[in-house]
């Protein structure tokens, strides 16, 4: 299979049932391609945030695409709250694991490293702890005065998805300092990757680039998508489109309203 | 000169500010933020200078490692002040971001518990903001607490709550006794209206003095030189309270 | 005290028995640096290298600076063996822990995390772990079956020391993709700096840039210091100065021949 | 067409990797990395097409993540094929690169282990280079472990030793008996070499033929296409292997 692809072919590879994991609001997503996976009717998902999900995460609920949430948040930020992941919760139509930040940082941290755990601090008497029966809580092992410190167990995603302001044609994708997507990549399996252009010049040859570069090892397909951020806003490329938020949140206040939404804006055919 | 309730609540938390040294706002936090650019400006080259961190968009953000470098420098200790809210917030200083009714399906779900299960236990002085005053709000006990306000003997835990600033009032933090104590009181309120907004037990010393408004000067430095600042991160918020037609 | 000042005056800032890390020899070591904490006369350092040194750790053990050295390696590379700590090590000078360097690098991203341990795989059945009653075996407590794992100690430095090509006059500076350097910084009190160059455009105004830049809430202070890393090279710049290099191995052969070296390049008054 | 020692060695271990698809050569590896940049070139776009990493200089070095990359990279199963040495190697694969003697205090001391402790155990695929054949080298027991070649039931251990290359022979290691085989004997050196200059047992077959040199076609490869890039790295190496003047 070609490293580049179309964003529907894109879609397409994302299994259901899969582990999938997107960046945070302000970092680089892919809505473009939340798009497309609702338009190939993916079910099933196991939806990553890392840490916190704003339309992408409503999208995807609304559509019935998810099965299990993870997330320290789901946000519209100042607009208001995420309308399909409000009802979802209440009416039981999903399974919320609920997490804080770090937490989810330092999950992926584990699986980037390949061990089967990390520590980490704080939590303890948190109902966030209470409610997660997967994560543990032992006695700090080097000093038993330093009390309890809990342990996360790794989690590596099937697939990684975020957008980029630029891709080579090695497969190399230029992040900038958004570096949340590296740790997703590396964490991930493989990680599926929309970009607004795809350059000649490799990443990697100018040490400039080279800093802010994810290199191809990691990345099992990109498409070229402009605006692939649309209806949020690319870091200095382009800002969120703050009108269209707003009429996202008004009509996703009902699930036929949600579904006009979807209609209009291309994810249904 | 008169200020609007935004102002006032960027000039109290502002006060509570000028011993910090490092402080941390998250995303959606306009009014802690303008607080911290407002003190950052005022000690700018003195020995007590204030560094500040803001995320949630490119201005003020000296981040360049990720989403988790936030919280690793809070956790090397490098960061003293940060600001958290809450749907629900009780007299034990537990907050709750996650929700009201029985968890997980919820009655009414907000967004989640962010960093603060984290964030509370490693900042040494996090500053509760939550400008509704209302027994909604202020609760006798939180249904989730998304990271309580203290915790056992031996757990580690150097931060904590150290203030709350509303919109009738001032209450300061005493986490030996683990109860909040009337600080000071917001011009055109009473005790009588924050008793009535609580639905916690708070101590209310002897004296509870008014809280002060800002000085002309704080207030001509914050609409003049803050507001442009703050606009990078948070232009509508500029827009709505600081009247820069003036 | 200003956060810009002289080389000399850098040394005085690393005070004796501090715990300094020092960057590998192909990134950006501060060698300069390590000869003027030579003339200072720095004692019984606590020297750790992010993983492995070079002649930048000859140096100083040969210098008699060093009480105890942690690293994952001690090479001259291709050159050959490194003198002065083949002589040191013989002759019980020095204590050295033995280490690996993915165990160096997880050791600092512990400090950099704030977490007293974290596991890494590996290392059971190793003589590197017989010989290091600071770390702890447990059994993985989230799978009986998956055996038993090496927990490390956060090893949090008093002082990171490191050369970048640029920094600017707010303190930022730019490693590129040198991130080691972060890591160290971060798991660090502090980290003293010597740049090629220090520009008055603040490198975090650039994306490009911030990519690779390190902020300046990690950094104590930053001496201008062009050739910081002579004779080893700081790619981009300049290449190591082999002819140099063989020279000071044949010199350092012997401890006369050490010091003569080091009086003639200055780090010796 | 006749080669030197160093090309032949090239070409064996090239041989070993027809099989890989993510190849990473440590720093100060020469021969490794001429290897796998010849094998990169022959299966380039092709569906067996293999992904070389490289560390030591910026030329076919992927890496942007700092120093822990390769070993993150390894502990997520990118990487199938690694390089190690060894100052002793011993019959049951461990190997040594600390000294010799009695640790601390060695009679000789060598650099130390690198990242061999948790290499060895996490790339499935390590293939051990140690040109010297020497009873000095090849030891009944090592002094030191650096890394041990086996590793009892329960231990996680997707990796280990595959093969050893040296300046007389071709072994592979049997895992699961714990043995090196000898597999081949290069040009000019016999069995009885072999065991002469081998401290340790191992298995001979009753068939052990002569290594394979490189054909021609890819002898002119690795001088013509390979020499240059290998140069970025390795540039005295290049100049002193390949008589580029031909």
């Amino acid at each position: 299979m070609s490293l580049f692809t179309s964003l529907d072919d894109l879609a397409q590879q994302v299994p259901d049932q899969s582990l999938v994991v997107l960046p945070p609001d302000y970092s680089n997503v892919p809505v473009a391609a939340v798009l497309a996976l609702i338009r190939r009717g993916v079910k099933d998902l196991h939806l990553l945030f890392a840490p916190i999900g704003g339309i992408a995460g409503d999208l995807l609920i609304g559509a019935g695409c998810v099965k299990t949430l993870e997330a320290a948040a789901i946000t519209m930020g100042e607009a208001g709250l995420a309308p399909r992941f409000s009802e979802a919760i209440q009416s039981n139509a999903i399974t919320m694991k609920d997490s804080t930040c770090p937490a989810i940082h330092t999950a992926l941290q584990a699986s980037e490293k390949g061990v089967p755990f990390m520590p980490l601090r704080g939590l303890i008497g948190s109902d966030v702890l209470k409610n997660r029966s997967d994560w543990q809580v032992i006695d700090d092992p080097f000093d038993k005065d330093s009390g309890p410190i809990v342990l996360l167990p790794a989690i590596q995603p099937d697939i990684a998805m975020i957008h980029a302001p630029l891709a080579d044609r090695e497969g190399n994708v230029w992040i900038g300092k958004r570096r949340e997507l590296v740790t997703m990549a590396h964490a991930a399996k493989t990680t599926l990757v929309t970009a607004e252009k795809i350059q000649d010049k490799n990443l990697l040859e100018d040490d400039l680039t080279a800093a802010g570069t994810l290199p191809d090892m990691y990345v099992g397909a990109i498409a070229e998508v402009e605006k692939g951020c649309w209806p949020l806003g690319l870091a200095g490329h382009y800002l969120p489109d703050t009108d269209m938020l707003a009429e996202y949140l008004k009509q996703a206040a009902t699930q036929s309203g949600f579904e006009d939404w979807l209609k209009a804006n291309g994810a249904i055919r | 000169m008169t200020c609007n309730q935004d102002e006032f609540l960027i000039c109290t938390i502002a006060s509570l500010l000028e011993s910090s040294r490092h402080v941390a706002v998250g995303m959606a936090s306009p009014v802690p933020g303008s607080a911290a650019l407002l003190v950052r400006e005022e000690t700018k080259g003195q020995i007590n200078a204030l560094r500040l961190s803001m995320i949630g968009g490119d201005a003020n953000n000296p981040f360049t490692d990720g989403g988790r470098e936030l919280f690793d420098c809070s956790g090397q200790g490098r960061i003293d002040t940060f600001f958290l809210g809450g749907v629900q917030i009780d007299g034990q200083a537990n907050i709750n971001l996650v929700g009201t009714g029985q968890y997980p399906n919820m009655d009414r779900r907000f967004p989640g518990s962010f960093g603060s299960a984290y964030m509370y236990f490693v900042v040494p002085r996090v500053i509760l903001f939550r400008p509704e005053h209302t027994r909604r709000v202020f609760v006798p006990e939180v249904d989730f607490i998304s990271a309580p306000g203290t915790s056992g003997k031996g757990v580690y835990r150097p931060g904590g709550p150290y203030a709350l600033v509303t919109e009738l009032c001032l209450m300061m933090f005493d986490r030996r006794q683990k109860r909040f104590r009337l600080t000071s009181v917001h011009p055109g309120h009473s005790i009588e209206e924050v008793l009535d907004n609580t639905g916690f037990e708070f101590d209310i010393p002897e004296q509870v003095p008014e809280t002060p408004g800002p000085s002309d000067n704080r207030l001509n430095m914050l609409r003049s030189k803050i507001s442009p600042e703050i606009a990078k991160t948070y232009p509508e918020f500029v827009s709505r309270v600081f009247d820069t037609a003036d």
